[in-house]
């Protein structure tokens, strides 16, 4: 693409010493993005969450138990080279597409037909197929946001983060003469509705904005995390991921990754490693 | 590759078979003529269904629920087609006006048009919205941003609309029974199926969009499709 | 009643005998169209899948067929390019299972996908970075082959060939049939390949992540190698079966005897291959992604079942190195019981591959708080599953009953009367 | 023949190439694949013009300003209000479900009149009309005061209606839910001689002391708690969590002591012990604005220091001595008690030793500490009107037993099971039942639907189809608040006063009526000095005429700020009579028949008061909460093994009160012994996406009066494994 153009990276920050688990990240997602539900959801394999709040423990016995929430959204990879996404580079009818604009990963509902390829590709379970017909209960379809469009049973589904949002506030913008939106005016509905405060989100590539002061992204090397206490999930990966997680406690941190026992955490990272380019 | 090999194939046989035929020939005299004729007849009558009857059945056509006339209004108002299809302060686009607008000026009978009678009778004095049919309606899927195009990128109405503003009277809606779409998405005329098109609104379909985006923006964001990223225009 | 299609000099049972027999197999096909039915009127909730096991049973049976169908182009290829011309007496049978395993795949995928109206969008919004796109056109294109191939043996029936147009297409299409053949041979080197690199290109998911050549994974190379290795295991297995139910000798034991040598030597090759790949992977590839060996092998207790190192042993030594030992030796494959054993083994192998290639990832948790998961597929997916099975019986049964398979059957059955 | 079928042929290759060389297949397989993208069946939101319009959530007692999102007449999102002083634009997952409660299944769609099992639906003229004859009989008969009334808040526009009215009716049975805040009530009375409940300066704390209360699972004004609890992690604020569960709470402390439940107030007095032991407590405040420091000092020493209370609490000497050091040694320390999210009183024990805490390190009534805040007190209206059988029905007892012997509680709503039930005919003929769902949440869900069965005529003001409702035998079903007015004064544990005020964000969806509506036209039927008590047209003018030139402000803000912290108290009491006492709350049930422990956990994704969960909620519960419809128990692995238990079983838990078929999930953050148990769950009314999903906790549960208030305080019960 075209280098001397900044792009931007909307990225996310989680901080997970300030996350409760209160799980409000995960209904104010499902409200803005009218994600179905189902009588019974207690089939954790069948659920469509797009924002999902994992437990981890330290798997310490009693009394040193300790806990931490991790909420999962979509990471929006970018891979090892401008969009190569684990999930992106499979899809065989370009359903799915890395803007190189945003860094954003699309879920097009009407392209994908669910071959669920990009379920298999994605280690993070991030990606939901809707094995159901979605249904509301009579009259609550009124509930239903014009601004997502509803999905149909056979595709695959995935957090956006909030892309919506972002083609409003754009609008907004343009009517008042602007072609570039302020920090606030691009938010996602988990960031906004977290009541703990532990969501930031923001275009990682501009200085300016929080989430790039408190991750620091090393751009050079894949945008790896050069903040304390900062961490991404499966970076050893390199799946290059644009949500990053803010922890103090070690386990947590090591727990974001895997790890060879004599490894320390976070440093024998290969993120010099080069993939072969894709076909073609 | 091997498509264009089934094809030689084809070919091939159909060659063969005639070969066949003509060795044949000298056994049935009298029907040499027959099957050709019979290939033609079936020919025709399936090219008439096909492109005569099909798109006939495939499209049902529909009255507007009053007949609006565009020229009048707009010797009315002051500020064009943004008098009534405005920009609302979000941004966001309000398309065909709702019944509070057209209140503003209809709350009674103005003129002696008959539409105007049918309108207000039926729709005002019931407070009734008036089932427009929308000819550039777009599918759920797409989010189609009035305030790009027009305040960013300095588009006129008629440049995706066409001349409705210049018309007196409002045409059949046609839609497909199928889809549901309206037919001036995939195209009013049956050459617009292949991918013939003379002005802009004669189809409005995804390509017709990533490629004035690309022809107009250079843009190749997306990675995959090397145009326009898809979250642009799909919601 | 219907002596008139039987091929000439060949004695079939009576037709309501034929008819009696297969009718429990039709019941067997009638089920799984219903259940194939059920999935695409309610949708794949039908199924036992999951968001974590996106790739299941079917996935796997479609790698398993084309694996074992691999059979068609590899004999193809050794005949028409190598000129192993013994090969034309069970190059028919071949072509036909590889026929059956084909079609078989398609229909499987045509089930799976969650919205079938729509997967032509494959083809038409192409995304030609992916492996699956790839297999779609290799194989439909090697579909389209294989039925090229099929078409000059039905046009053979005696019925049909007494119709002089029938006869000259089908003696014309079988004087290019080298070319189809070869043109089949590099399509399925293909997209066995790329079925292989379906899995291998998941740089997301450890447990068949492989290193590159060029663009292709090592999956790629493995699996094209394995299914020319194994395919014949099960053309051989198939006749072998076909011949004990028909209670004939169809295929002369040279031939046979051909078909296991290359086989064994392709299995061998293939398994120091396999070896040495999941030796690199394990020492090399795991462990730079934070992964030891047994992680992929030990989950939790039920997980182990499924997943456990068992399955490792089960592919490459019991299904792998043995049948392959078995067949390289000439005293060894030329003793019918060992024989019969080594193609079962050599079958059940590039069955369990695809497995642990499909199944596996799905079970195995990447994320270190994520849990094993299992999974039992649906009735809806072994009818579904069974289906092919029951057609692939009832095409092989009705092409043998009609068609000129084998060609030595006249010449090994003289009829006495 | 062969002519025919070969013309045939050839007739079909023509049609073929034909159809092939016309739109047929390709638009077709094109318009095929579009139907499915457009598929009928899965919904299109109509798009419209978004607006945006505050109000205030009344789903819990926080207090939330809520945003709501609409498109044209819809409501589409809602969202926490920027610049509210509660939530200040956050908010909690409940109040992001508030659609989901305008328009789910749930809602009793207009008034209902229960004939033989099932409900017919009746007009609200109907409806008035047979309550106002019930409630004639009574008054004919004489008997006023058989007339009760179950309300969820005291506080407030429509519950001081409800309350007027039974005055004017002549019933002293007005009664409420309980709540963490009715034993606060009494500590704050007998300690600093207001009745009031404590406002808590936590954003200005800078150490918390919490005996069990869920500070970040819902305890008090959840989103308030939560962004709190980041504002202590920004600033290093210590917590300490004391509870046998690894809560949420707990997890996100500093520090979590596990205890054995029960003895919280043995460590607070010996947490006081060591303070006063080591001089560390305020001298200044204790000498000037206390009184009977030298009772507590006597009563500590004696019976509190650390090593008896290591024994009773299992928590090390040298743990309680450096947390009592940290917590007086910090500048604004705070203790708070309330287990959970303060569903349930705890014991006035308890509360006293935590609270005198608090004294000790002189942090009352000051920035960082506790306020004796005032309810917001802007409901001024006229005397009620009585005529002499209300006057003679006001002077009977009780029937909660409050009034008498000089009982501090409030309201004894949880004595009133018993008290029907051991009567041949319930005492109770006529019930209301407003923003209450006394069936489902009270303890021994058994006894309380008994004693319902027992009541000849319940009416429910409920505008969803809850377990009471179920019960009733009419339905006067209230608007949501989403679609009326209502003010809501804030009582959790804010130091500020705060009002909201819900608005009709959308027009009623349904036939419903607000219930301040209701009692007025009720009233007005009734005639006489209930009539005339009731000099309001209708709700609306009421609230007008209450709230006077505050409602513009309120109307247009979205709240109020009534009044800032203030010290409302005077001296405070170390030695009202409660903290002598060193009676502990036991748990019902004989320990040898019964050797477990069970306890209620509290989560932010289940709700378990009046509130069913809506569909969001039950979603995100985990699936080692709920698998099925099974509930999941937490147990420790060595309660496991003790068991023979591994996870995932199935096994039968049985407590003094019932028994119920549950799922191990085994768990290393509980104390052995300990089994813990959602609340929220157990549902028998509501919808299908809650109903019949787990065991409702207080089926298991019964009541233990506290010995000094009378009040619930039960906190678990023994159980068993089998």
């Amino acid at each position: 693409m075209k280098k001397e153009r900044i792009d931007k990276k909307f990225g996310m920050v989680i901080d997970l010493d300030a996350c409760t688990g209160c799980g409000s990240c995960m209904v104010a997602c499902m409200a803005e993005n009218n994600v179905p539900f189902k009588k019974d959801e207690t089939n954790k394999l069948d659920s469509i969450t797009w924002m999902r709040v994992y437990k981890l423990t330290n798997k310490k016995p009693f009394p040193e138990t300790e806990i931490c929430y991790l909420p999962r959204p979509c990471m929006h990879c970018e891979g090892q080279h401008s969009g190569h996404s684990p999930c992106v580079s499979v899809c065989p009818a370009t359903a799915t597409d890395y803007d190189m604009d945003t860094g954003i990963v699309s879920q097009i509902y009407t392209r994908c037909f669910g071959c669920r390829y990009c379920m298999a590709a994605c280690p993070y379970h991030a990606r939901y197929f809707n094995w159901w017909d979605p249904v509301w209960p009579d009259g609550m379809e009124k509930s239903l946001s014009p601004n997502v469009s509803p999905r149909m049973r056979g595709i695959v589904e995935k957090c956006s983060f909030c892309f919506h949002r972002y083609q409003l506030a754009l609008d907004k913008a343009y009517v008042k003469g602007r072609r570039e939106l302020k920090e606030h005016e691009y938010q996602t509905s988990c960031t906004q509705a977290c009541p703990s405060g532990a969501i930031t989100f923001g275009d990682l590539n501009n200085p300016d904005h929080q989430v790039h002061r408190l991750v620091k992204p090393d751009n050079r090397h894949h945008g790896r995390p050069t903040a304390k206490n900062a961490f991404r999930l499966l970076e050893r990966l390199g799946t290059n991921p644009k949500v990053y997680y803010l922890s103090s406690k070690e386990w947590v941190r090591r727990a974001g990754d895997n790890y060879l026992d004599n490894e320390e955490t976070g440093k024998p990272l290969n993120l010099m490693k080069e993939l072969q380019p894709e076909p073609h | 590759m091997s498509e264009t090999d089934d094809k030689v194939i084809e070919e091939g046989s159909e060659e063969t078979r005639e070969q066949a035929d003509s060795g044949n020939a000298g056994d049935e005299e009298q029907s040499k003529g027959l099957p050709t004729l019979f290939f033609f007849i079936g020919f025709i009558i399936s090219l008439v269904v096909g492109w005569v009857v099909f798109p006939a059945i495939l499209y049902s056509s529909k009255k507007q629920p009053v007949d609006f006339n565009h020229v009048i209004h707009m010797e009315l108002v002051d500020n064009g087609c943004e008098s009534c299809h405005f920009f609302r302060e979000d941004g966001t686009f309000s398309g065909a006006p709702r019944l509070a607008q057209c209140v503003d000026c209809h709350e009674d009978i103005q003129t002696e048009s008959e539409n105007e009678k049918v309108f207000v009778e039926t729709y005002v004095s019931n407070g009734i919205e008036v089932p427009w049919y929308i000819y550039a309606k777009q599918p759920d899927c797409v989010f189609f941003s009035h305030a790009a195009h027009v305040k960013l990128a300095n588009m006129d109405c008629v440049t995706c609309h066409g001349h409705i503003g210049e018309s007196t009277s409002l045409r059949e809606y046609e839609e497909n029974v199928l889809t549901g779409y309206s037919r001036d998405i995939w195209g009013a005329k049956l050459w617009n199926m292949l991918t013939l098109k003379k002005e802009p609104w004669e189809r409005m379909k995804m390509d017709d969009c990533a490629e004035c985006h690309l022809e107009k923006t250079g843009r190749k964001t997306s990675i995959q499709t090397q145009k326009d990223g898809c979250l642009v225009c799909h919601k | 009643m219907d002596s008139a299609l039987i091929p000439k000099g060949v004695k079939r049972c009576s037709l309501p005998v034929f008819i009696a027999g297969l009718t429990p197999v039709v019941l067997v096909l009638l089920w799984g169209v219903y259940a194939m039915l059920l999935c695409w009127l309610k949708g794949l909730n039908q199924t036992n899948m999951n968001d974590s096991y996106g790739f299941a049973l079917w996935i796997w049976a479609d790698l398993a067929v084309i694996a074992i169908g691999g059979g068609a182009f590899f004999s193809g290829l050794l005949k028409y390019i190598f000129g192993k011309d013994e090969l034309k007496n069970i190059i028919n049978y071949a072509v036909l299972i590889g026929f059956i395993c084909y079609s078989s795949a398609l229909l499987i995928l045509a089930i799976d996908v969650g919205q079938p109206l729509r997967s032509w969008f494959i083809f038409w919004h192409a995304n030609v970075h992916s492996m699956l796109t790839e297999v779609a056109f290799c194989l439909s294109c090697y579909f389209a082959v294989l039925t090229i191939e099929y078409i000059p043996l039905i046009l053979e029936n005696r019925k049909l060939d007494e119709i002089p147009l029938i006869h000259n297409i089908s003696h014309n299409m079988h004087g290019i049939m080298a070319v189809f053949a070869a043109t089949g041979a590099f399509l399925s080197c293909f997209h066995q390949g790329s079925l292989g690199g379906v899995a291998g290109v998941l740089y997301g998911r450890p447990y068949v992540f492989r290193e590159h050549i060029l663009v292709w994974p090592w999956t790629f190379f493995l699996f094209t190698w394995s299914a020319a290795a194994f395919g014949p295991c099960f053309t051989i297995l198939i006749t072998k079966i076909t011949e004990g139910i028909t209670g004939k000798k169809l295929v002369k034991d040279n031939v046979i005897s051909l078909l296991a040598k290359i086989s064994g030597w392709m299995i061998f090759t293939y398994i120091i291959a396999k070896i040495i790949d999941t030796f690199y992977w394990a020492t090399v590839t795991a462990p730079e992604l934070g992964f030891v060996w047994s992680d992929f092998f030990t989950g939790d207790r039920s997980s182990v079942l499924f997943h456990g190192y068992w399955l490792l042993f089960a592919e490459i030594v019991l299904c792998g190195i043995i049948p392959g030992l078995i067949l390289i030796s000439k005293k060894h494959r030329e003793n019918k019981t060992l024989l019969l054993t080594a193609v079962t083994l050599g079958t059940i192998g590039v069955c369990l591959n695809r497995w642990t290639m499909v199944m596996q990832p799905m079970a195995m948790p990447v994320m270190t708080f994520d849990s094993w998961n299992l999974y039992i597929p649906s009735w809806q997916e072994v009818a579904t599953t069974i289906l092919p099975v029951a057609y692939g019986i009832i095409l092989i049964a009705i092409s043998f009953r009609y068609l000129p398979i084998f060609p030595q059957e006249v010449e090994l059955n003289p009829i006495k009367e | 023949m062969k002519l025919d079928r070969r013309s045939f042929l050839s007739l079909g290759v023509g049609a073929s190439a034909g159809i092939t060389l016309s739109p047929i297949p390709w638009k077709l397989m094109d318009d095929l694949s579009i139907w499915s993208q457009n598929w009928p069946w899965t919904p299109v939101p109509p798009d419209g013009k978004a607006t945006y319009e505050n109000s205030a959530c009344t789903l819990c007692p926080g207090g939330c300003g809520i945003t709501v999102r609409k498109i044209d007449d819809r409501i589409v999102k809602i969202e926490g209000m920027t610049g509210h002083p509660v939530n200040n634009g956050r908010i909690c997952m409940l109040g992001l479900s508030g659609p989901q409660l305008l328009y789910g299944p749930t809602r009793v769609k207009s008034p209902m009149k229960k004939v033989g099992e099932k409900f017919k639906k009746i007009s609200w003229e109907e409806a008035i009309s047979e309550i106002v004859s019930k409630l004639d009989k009574l008054r004919s008969g004489g008997k006023p005061e058989a007339l009760a009334c179950i309300t969820g808040t005291d506080k407030g526009t429509v519950p001081e209606l409800l309350k007027r009215f039974l005055t004017a009716f002549g019933s002293p049975n007005y009664l409420r839910t309980a709540s963490v805040n009715d034993s606060y009530e009494i500590i704050m009375e007998q300690m600093q001689g207001v009745r009031t409940i404590p406002g808590f300066d936590f954003e200005n704390a800078d150490f918390i002391l919490s005996f069990g209360s869920g500070i970040i699972d819902g305890w008090g004004s959840p989103v308030r708690m939560l962004t709190v609890n980041s504002l202590w992690k920004e600033k290093g604020v210590k917590v300490v969590q004391i509870e046998p569960r690894l809560s949420n709470s707990a997890a996100k402390a500093d520090k979590w002591i596990p205890i054995v439940p029960g003895t919280e107030a043995d460590l607070a007095l010996g947490l006081a012990c060591v303070i006063i032991k080591k001089s560390l407590y305020d001298k200044d405040f204790v000498n000037r604005n206390a009184v009977g420091f030298e009772n507590l000092k006597r009563f500590v020493m004696n019976k509190y220091t650390s090593d008896q209370v290591e024994k009773i609490t299992g928590i090390d000497k040298s743990v309680i001595e450096k947390m009592a050091v940290s917590f007086a040694k910090a500048s604004s320390p705070i203790a708070i008690c309330g287990k959970g999210q303060g569903r349930t009183p705890g014991s006035i024990n308890e509360f006293a030793a935590v609270h005198a805490l608090n004294a000790l390190v002189g942090n009352i009534d000051k920035k960082g500490g506790v306020f004796a805040t005032l309810p917001p007190d802007y409901i001024r209206w006229p005397e009620v009107i009585m005529d002499g059988v209300a006057q003679k029905g006001l002077n009977t007892n009780r029937i909660d037993g409050v009034g008498s012997k000089n009982n501090p509680a409030g309201y004894l709503l949880n004595r009133l099971p018993k008290k029907i039930n051991s009567s041949g005919k319930s005492p109770v003929e006529v019930l209301f039942v407003s923003g209450a769902n006394p069936c489902y949440s009270m303890a021994d869900t058994h006894a309380v639907n008994e004693a319902f069965d027992k009541i000849p005529f319940i009416v429910s003001f409920s505008s969803y189809m809850d377990e009471t409702a179920k019960k009733a035998h009419l339905i006067l079903p209230n608007h949501t608040y989403l679609e009326r007015y209502e003010d809501v004064p804030v009582s959790a544990n804010i130091p500020e006063q705060i009002v909201g005020l819900t608005r009709p964000v959308v027009k009623p969806q349904y036939d419903t009526m607000n219930t301040g509506d209701v009692i007025i036209r009720i009233a007005k039927s009734m005639g006489d000095s209930v009539k005339d008590s009731f000099p309001w047209s209708g709700y609306e003018s009421c609230l007008k005429q209450t709230l006077g030139g505050s409602l513009n402000k309120l109307a247009r803000k979205g709240f109020l700020i009534a009044g800032n912290p203030r010290s409302a108290s005077g001296k405070f009491r170390f030695t009202p009579a409660v903290i002598n006492s060193d009676a502990r709350i036991e748990p019902e049930g004989d320990a040898n028949a019964f050797p477990l422990i069970l306890i209620p956990k509290d989560s932010m994704r289940l709700t378990s008061g009046f509130i069913g969960s809506p569909p969001f909620l039950v979603k995100t519960v985990s699936d080692t909460v709920l698998k099925g419809n099974d509930v999941c128990i937490e147990i420790n692995p060595e309660t496991a093994k003790k068991n023979n238990l591994s996870d995932g079983d199935y096994t039968v838990l049985s407590t003094p009160k019932g028994s119920a078929r549950v799922k191990v999930n085994i768990f290393d953050g509980i104390m052995p012994g300990i089994i813990a148990i959602p609340r929220g769950l157990g549902h028998t009314a509501y919808d299908d996406y809650l109903a019949g999903k787990g065991i409702n906790y207080n089926s298991l549960v019964g009541p233990v009066e506290d010995p000094v208030t009378g009040l619930d305080v039960a906190w678990g019960i023994r159980a068993k494994l089998s």
